[in-house]
Formats: C-alpha cells, structure tokens, sequence
C-alpha cells in the first residue's frame, strides 16, 4: 500500500508507546499517533488530554482539546489546576508530546512568536500547557513535519525548553526528567546524542535520503553511525489511521483532525 | 442568594468600561451568549483573562472591547491561529492590545491560588522558558526546606468571572458537570460571579454526593440562557459545533467579512 | 496493574519495619483492617502520619508498633481523648513516641503538595501559634508580590498509603465517594498505595464524569476486604459504629482492659 | 420551664445566628447551637464541617466531624484539601466557632497541652482546623463552659490566636479578619474591648451574678457598663434543643451528643 509522508510519522510515532504508557496528548500528530497504537498494539495505554479527561477512549480524534467524546468516554475527568498539579507536575506521566512552529538542535522548541517578542512578526498561539509538558513528563516525544523554516539552527523564543545549549543544561536547571529523547518527523527520526544532547538522525524514514533530510534542517545535520531505515507501514496500521480519520472527517463536517 | 435576571440586564448589571473580567471554561461551557452580549452593549477598555482566549475572545477584540489581554493559549483549537487576536498584536487593530502571557500551569495555578485566598501560587515550572523574563509576573522563591527555586506567578483574582453551567436550582445553586475546567476556581477567585445556566430546575438532580456545586451564596447573577455556550457545549445538553469552529479561521481572517460576519450575528441578532 | 492479594499477604508485602505509613481517610473509611493486620503482624518503629489518627492509631501505638506520629487532631471525635496515645506522650507506655503536630490547614496542604510533586506547600496559618517555635517543619516564606508572609510546611510523601474504598474494577480502578477526605492526595503522594475495598465489581459505576477515581497505574495492590473500614464506615455500604467509638473510651482508658481487647479482637481474630 | 446552664448556653449561642451565616461548625456545643439556629429562626443557614459537608442539614447532631448523616444531607462534599484552601483560607466562611481547655483574657485558645508542650502534664487533642479557623472566618465565637481551671489569666500554650496580647496586635501579625468578637459561656457573654480587646462580660445569664462569674474566672473580670441580662429560653428553643439531643442519643446509642 503507498502512503504519505504524514501517514509515517504517525505511525512512526504511534510504533514507539506500549500499554504500559501513561500519555499526555496534545491536539494533531500526537493525538493520531497515540489513539493509533490504542487501536493497534497498545490496547491498554492510558490517554490523558489537558482538559482534565483521564484513561480516554475516543471513537474518534477530537478537534479541541476538550471535545465532548474525550469526556463521556474517560475513565473520569478532573478540574485542570488537578490535571496540572496533581497528574503532571505530579510526575505521573511516562511521555508527553510536543511540537511548535521551530525546533532547534538541542530540541528547544518556539510555539510563541516568530520576530522579536515585544514587536513579533507573527504572534502563534503560545505555550499553553507546553513549558510544563517539556519538564515533567518521564520523557517527551517532539512530533512535527520537517522544514528548513520549522528545523532552525536556533529557535526565536523558548517556549518549552529542550537540552538548552546542550550538554548538561537540563540538569543545571534542575531538571530531573529525561526531557526530548525522540523526535519524530515527516523523513526521519532523531535522538539527542548521550553526551553533547545535540539532535542526531538514527532513522531515515523509507526512501527518503540523508540529503533530503539535511535539504529541510536549518542546521548541519549529524546522522548516527548505526543509522536504520524506519520499517514501513503495514496495512493494518494504514487501514486503522485512515478509517479513524475518515470517521473523524465525517463527524466533524471537514477534514481537520 | 443570587439575583435571577434576563441576559441583557444581567450584563448591564455586571460588566463595565475598565473592569477585569474572566469568562471561562476550557473548551467547554465556554460563556459565548454573555460574550456577545458585552459585545452589543459596547464595552470598552476591558482587560479580559483566560486560559485559552478561543473565539469569544477573538470576537471581544476583534469587536475593540479588550485592553488588555491575560492567556496562556491564544489559538483557534484543532485549526490554526486566531486572527482578530493577531491582527490586534501584529497591527494595533482595531486598537493595540496588551498581553500578559503564561503557561497553563501557571494560570491554572493562579487561579488555583485566586479561589484560596493566597497573594500568588508556587509551583515547578517555566524551566528554562524565554517567557520568565519577558513576562515581570514571573518570578521565583526559594523551598525553605529543600532549596530549590520555585516558580510563582501572582494569584488571579478578577473583578467579574463569567461562566456558563448546566443548570440551577430555584434558590441559585449551580451545578457543573464533565470538563470542569477552572470554573470553580475562577468563581471563588473572583470579587463577583456572572452565571449563565442552560435550564433552571426544582432539583439540581447532582449525580454525586462528590459533584462540582457553585453553592448560591457564591454567585451574585444567573441569567437562564439555554444554548448559552454554542458553539462551544454543554455536556449532557448538546454537542460541540467543530464545523463552525473550523469555518471561523475563513470568517475572521480578514476584516471586512469578520465585522460583516458580527453585524449581521451578533450585533444585529436579538439577545438570547 | 495493581496486584489483587488476600490482606495478609497485602500488608506482609507492603509494610516493613521502619516504614513511613500513611493511613488515611477523614472519619470516613478508615482502613480498621489493614491496621489490625499491621499489628498482627508486629510491624514495629513505624512513622505513622494522619491528620486524624482516631482510634485505629491509637491501637497501634498501644500495641508499640510507633516511633513517631505525624499528626493534626489526635482525639476520639466526639468522645475525649485517644488515651493510649496520651499515655505513650505522657509516659512513654508502651514505648516513648515523637510527634510531629500540624494543624489540619497544614497538613491538607502538605498532603496536596505531595500529590502535586512539590517540596513543599505554602499557605496563610499558624499567625500567632505556639505551634511555629515548637515544631522545626514549620517555616515562612514571603510572597514575591505583595511581601506578605506565607507559612511553609514540608509535602508529605509516605513510603505507603493505606486506604479503604467502596469498590475496585477487575482492572484495579478504584472508586471513592461521599467524604473523600484526602484519600486521593495521600495516594498520589506516596511512593505505594494499598488499597483494602469493600468489594470487586465488573464496572465501576461511577456516577458522574467527575467521580473521584483512583486509576489503576496509581495503585500498587488491592485486597478485598468487605467491612474493613468498620468501626468507621463506608457511605452507601454500612454506617459508622458510633457506640463503639464511645465504648472504646472505657476500653482503652487502661492498659490491662486494653491489651485484654486487643488480645480478643484483633490478636486472636482471623484476619479478614 | 426550667433549663440547665448548658441549654442556656447552646440557645444564646444560636440566637446569634443569622440566615445569611455560613458557619465552619465544630463538634459538640457549636453543632448544637448552629444546628438549633437552622431548626429554629435561621433555616436558610449554611453549615460547613471540616470534613468537607457544605450546606448539610443533619436530622440529629454528628458524634464526629465527618458522621455519614452529615455528607447524605450535605448539598455538596468536596476533598478536605479544597475544604481548607478554598472555602476556609478563600475567605468564604462568615462565623467560625473555637473552643478548647483555656481560653485566656484576649480570647488566646489552648487545646494542645496542659503543662510544657515538651513533657506536657496532660496531652491534649491539639488544633486540628482551629488554628486557621481563628484566622480566616470572618469572626468567631467561642463556645465554652466556664470555671478557674479554664478560663485562665495566661494560656498555657496558644493553640489558636485570639488577641495575643491585647490592642492592634491581631492586625500586626497581618490578620484582616475580625478574631474572637463573642464568648459565649453557661454564665455570660464576653465581648473584646474595642481598644485593649480584653474580654469584657456584656450579659448575664438569667440568675446569675457578677460573683458567680468572678468565682469562675482566673483573671480579674471586666463588666460593660451597659451590662445586660440574658433573655431565658424560651419554651419552643428548649423543646426543639431537647428534641435534637434526644434524638441523636437514641441514634448514637449513648448520651454522648
């Protein structure tokens, strides 16, 4: 079956979560990736929306945050200084999902202006839940499409911080959780290196070239010496994604999931 | 008890030039029909506060109404930006606007902090974030026990909070059920409480002993306004409208439609 | 997944000598039968927190099993005195005890601290209290915006919460209702959590969307133990014993009739 | 009709009720009082008890905070950390009600030792919610019988702040509430002076005299010069107090309302 650049990296995403996950959702990719391996591999993980809706189970994606579906079908639904304090300040959550208009080597990402911040160029939505994801969450995935305008040597602003400068930045600053350790695109999939934290392609996504990938990255790409090639999706994982977004479409009168 | 009035006078009552305001509910119950009330009625110079501004918002300034904004999301949910938002930051149109910006914790935290009678809310956040130092509310305290430096940010504590809810019961009792949002905190946190309620019954019928309850002497104004919240919704009443939200992003990107668009559905509509 | 154990097993699995143990529920199920089952097992130097520790700590700790209390009202409610408390205070029967005293304002907020991941919690108390020079773990910060003074106290985070519930799912779910007290906080704060309930059903039957749930990855083992909160009570199961927290007065106020009780009922009583 | 000194004590401390009152109700003598001024002239009260019942309505008096009847009757139970962060801290009570083993001239309450608070002569249940009830209700009255041995010139420990000693020096610790402005004995009523705010006896009860008061008082009493007496109770409040007490003995299997 042909597939679209799009279609790999939610099923790239989704491949990486198991049961065990205790996941915070953000709206779009990770929201397709996380209900995706719901309804393939991982029956049993926990999906967690910022709205307060805990243990989810939709039918199908949602357009906000906050949709009915992720409510009337939760294990239950707490207030959102709850979901803030309690369930992610609280540590309870193995991976939280991340992207933004820029991402930078170290995996900082920009969700707030493009320009300067008191005179910005472009004013996007901002933070929201955000800064915090990046720093309570076990670990973070960034999901995003790649492009030499969204992949920058150095982001404008940083909303939610990543390795910082590199190196041990995360944990001068107190951090204790394990930060970006997956970024997952439309070509490729990157880890930070072990030791500088700059990001480093491990994966090159079916028939996509390490040129390609350094084509739409505004920095100079490093590529891993054991770099693999991305399995391609299966059907079933093509079936799965494409009727969730057909009912998704259809439910809401336009195909925005 | 609170006073039990029509939309229009409710607003008149409530809501002037200058206050500070907080209509809530995150993504749910989100206090359209009061919104664009306070439209019609033409108020100026509000600073208006919310965790994620949405399109009521969007309309408020758009409409010229904000000041002031104070927000920790400030898109159109699932589709893109909002663009009378934009247009106010990016062009000073139809008037510049001010901006406060934090994360969500810290907002939710805020409130947290507003509805607990507490100057600020502390809390483990803004690592690392280039919002600390553009935002002076940002600041941070040391743990007397363990050291380590917290973020706090003040307590929010408006003027008038502004939420919609399922219904009432005769003597003002409020029932909120499904996504509760930070619509308990932002009541208690407020000075005074504008409910707009889909029904009012004889018996509130809470589900649970543990249900989320406004008890009436929390509330200073109910207004019965049934489809209050639509486009966005109210659970158990009926649904989101995920069309209109998406077909907004077209409404709104420009300015003659979008005041077209205002003229004709709010500004000329009849209040609910 | 949580493990499903019989209570013995349960609390042999759980609760070691010199743990830091977190009993909990606030007049509402208190977990009676794990107590007995900690002290059938002779679990001895524990640190015991509760903001109430009624009459279930009382017989731990005039059974020996308690080095230090961590505590805000320790009294029989309604009745008088925890006597086997006074007389581990007041003459170091069976074994001298430390205490570590709060109010409940403090602890509730320690408790939601613990939950929420922070080193500590802040909030507006103890003004003018001889509780501030007498116990080290109360201390001041002061607030980044208004200078105003906020009391500090340590999160609370026990190596173990116990707590009783009306009723877990197959999956572990668990469902708490009526007075929730801080059965919650202390679980999310504790690095484990047994949970005793009344019984196992195959779907939980919250009532509302915002039922206070346990989800099944915060609970570490169940046992079903139906009664186990009695003499204290399970709302929509069974009442509170109140004659026998006014009986246990007379039966605890020495120590022969005491330990004569103890012997009976919980030494030489099946466990559950 | 006759009546103990304990029924005149619970009937003045109900008549001070209101309907638009939202009181933080302790056990005993305060239950009793708020809950006869709900049966009686102020049905529209609220009564809040610390475990989290807000607006409850008992059919007979809890043996504890958090009796069962308490929360079926309750218009709403929230968790016991929202119990004391929003309603209590929020500012959101209007009368809170203290008592305990000493009560001192400035309303000073002791209810944690009696002797050193290191090596106490007798340990006494401590604060529970009583040092902040002192703080954040708008006002408070204390309800408590009175004699030498606890109604002292010095409290040995002070457990909840009343007027510490004397004058401005509630507002100097930063308390904006009003403190202690009511005791209520089964001899008298104590108000604070309005500068020095030392207890002053405003009533006495039906039969009783400044000696008697003076007898039962470990400091020397101050009497307002427009001293009152005490209205007895009337026929309908002792019927209604005695049916409460009655019904909650029958209930509890023991006198011990």
């Amino acid at each position: 079956m042909s597939y679209t650049t799009q279609e790999m990296m939610a099923i790239a995403a989704a491949r990486v979560l198991t049961n065990e996950d205790v996941c915070f959702v953000g709206i779009g990719a990770p929201s397709q990736a996380c209900n995706l391996a719901r309804l393939t591999h991982a029956p049993g993980i926990t999906l967690i929306y910022e709205s307060g809706t805990i243990g989810t189970k939709p039918d199908l994606l949602p357009l906000s945050i906050g949709d009915p579906e992720l409510c009337t079908r939760a294990r239950c639904t707490v207030s959102v200084p709850e979901m803030f304090q309690y369930w992610l300040q609280g540590g309870r959550i193995s991976v939280g999902f991340l992207g933004g208009a820029q991402l930078d080597k170290f995996a900082n990402i920009n969700s707030s202006v493009v320009g300067s911040y008191a005179r910005p160029k472009v004013r996007l939505p901002g933070g929201g839940g955000a800064p915090e994801i990046a720093a309570h969450c076990r670990q973070t995935y960034v999901v995003m499409a790649q492009s030499r305008r969204s992949f920058v040597d150095r982001v404008d602003f940083v909303t939610s911080f990543g390795y910082g400068e590199g190196g041990d930045h995360r944990e001068r600053i107190g951090l204790r959780s394990l930060g970006p350790t997956l970024v997952i695109t439309d070509l490729c999939m990157m880890r930070p290196d072990p030791t500088s934290r700059e990001l480093s392609v491990v994966a090159l996504h079916p028939g996509v070239t390490r040129e390609q990938v350094q084509a739409h990255t505004g920095w100079a790409v490093r590529f891993a010496p054991d770099l693999t090639t991305t399995e391609p999706p299966t059907e079933h994982e093509l079936i799965v994604l494409r009727d969730l977004l057909a009912r998704t479409a259809q439910a809401h009168g336009s195909a925005s999931a | 008890m609170p006073r039990f009035l029509p939309l229009t006078t409710a607003v008149a009552a409530s809501v002037q030039d200058g206050m500070t305001v907080a209509m809530e509910g995150f993504t749910h119950l989100i206090p359209f029909a009061a919104g664009h009330e306070i439209i019609r009625q033409g108020r100026r110079d509000l600073t208006l506060m919310r965790m994620t501004p949405d399109l009521i918002y969007d309309q408020l300034i758009g409409m010229g109404c904000v000041r002031k904004l104070i927000f920790s999301w400030g898109g159109n949910p699932g589709v893109g930006s909002l663009h009378r938002l934009r247009d106010a930051v990016e062009h000073g149109w139809p008037r510049p606007i001010e901006l406060e910006e934090h994360s969500h914790a810290a907002m939710a935290n805020a409130y947290h902090a507003g509805a607990a009678g507490l100057p600020c809310a502390i809390f483990k956040g803004y690592y690392g974030s280039d919002l600390v130092g553009n935002n002076p509310n940002i600041r941070f305290v040391t743990c007397p026990f363990s050291g380590e430096p917290l973020a706090a940010v003040p307590a929010l504590r408006p003027d008038l909070a502004i939420v919609h809810a399922q219904r009432a019961d005769h003597e003002g009792n409020v029932l909120i059920e499904g996504i509760v949002g930070v619509q308990k905190e932002v009541v208690l946190a407020a000075r005074q409480a504008l409910v707009t309620v889909e029904e009012v019954v004889d018996d509130l019928s809470a589900p649970s002993p543990n249900s989320c309850i406004l008890p009436h002497w929390t509330v200073t104004t109910i207004a019965v306004v049934p489809g209050g919240a639509y486009p966005s919704y109210a659970h158990g009443y009926y649904g989101r409208d995920n069309a209109f939200y998406t077909a907004w992003d077209s409404i709104s990107r420009e300015r003659a439609p979008f005041q077209a668009w205002m003229e004709q559905h709010v500004l000329g509509a009849a209040p609910s």
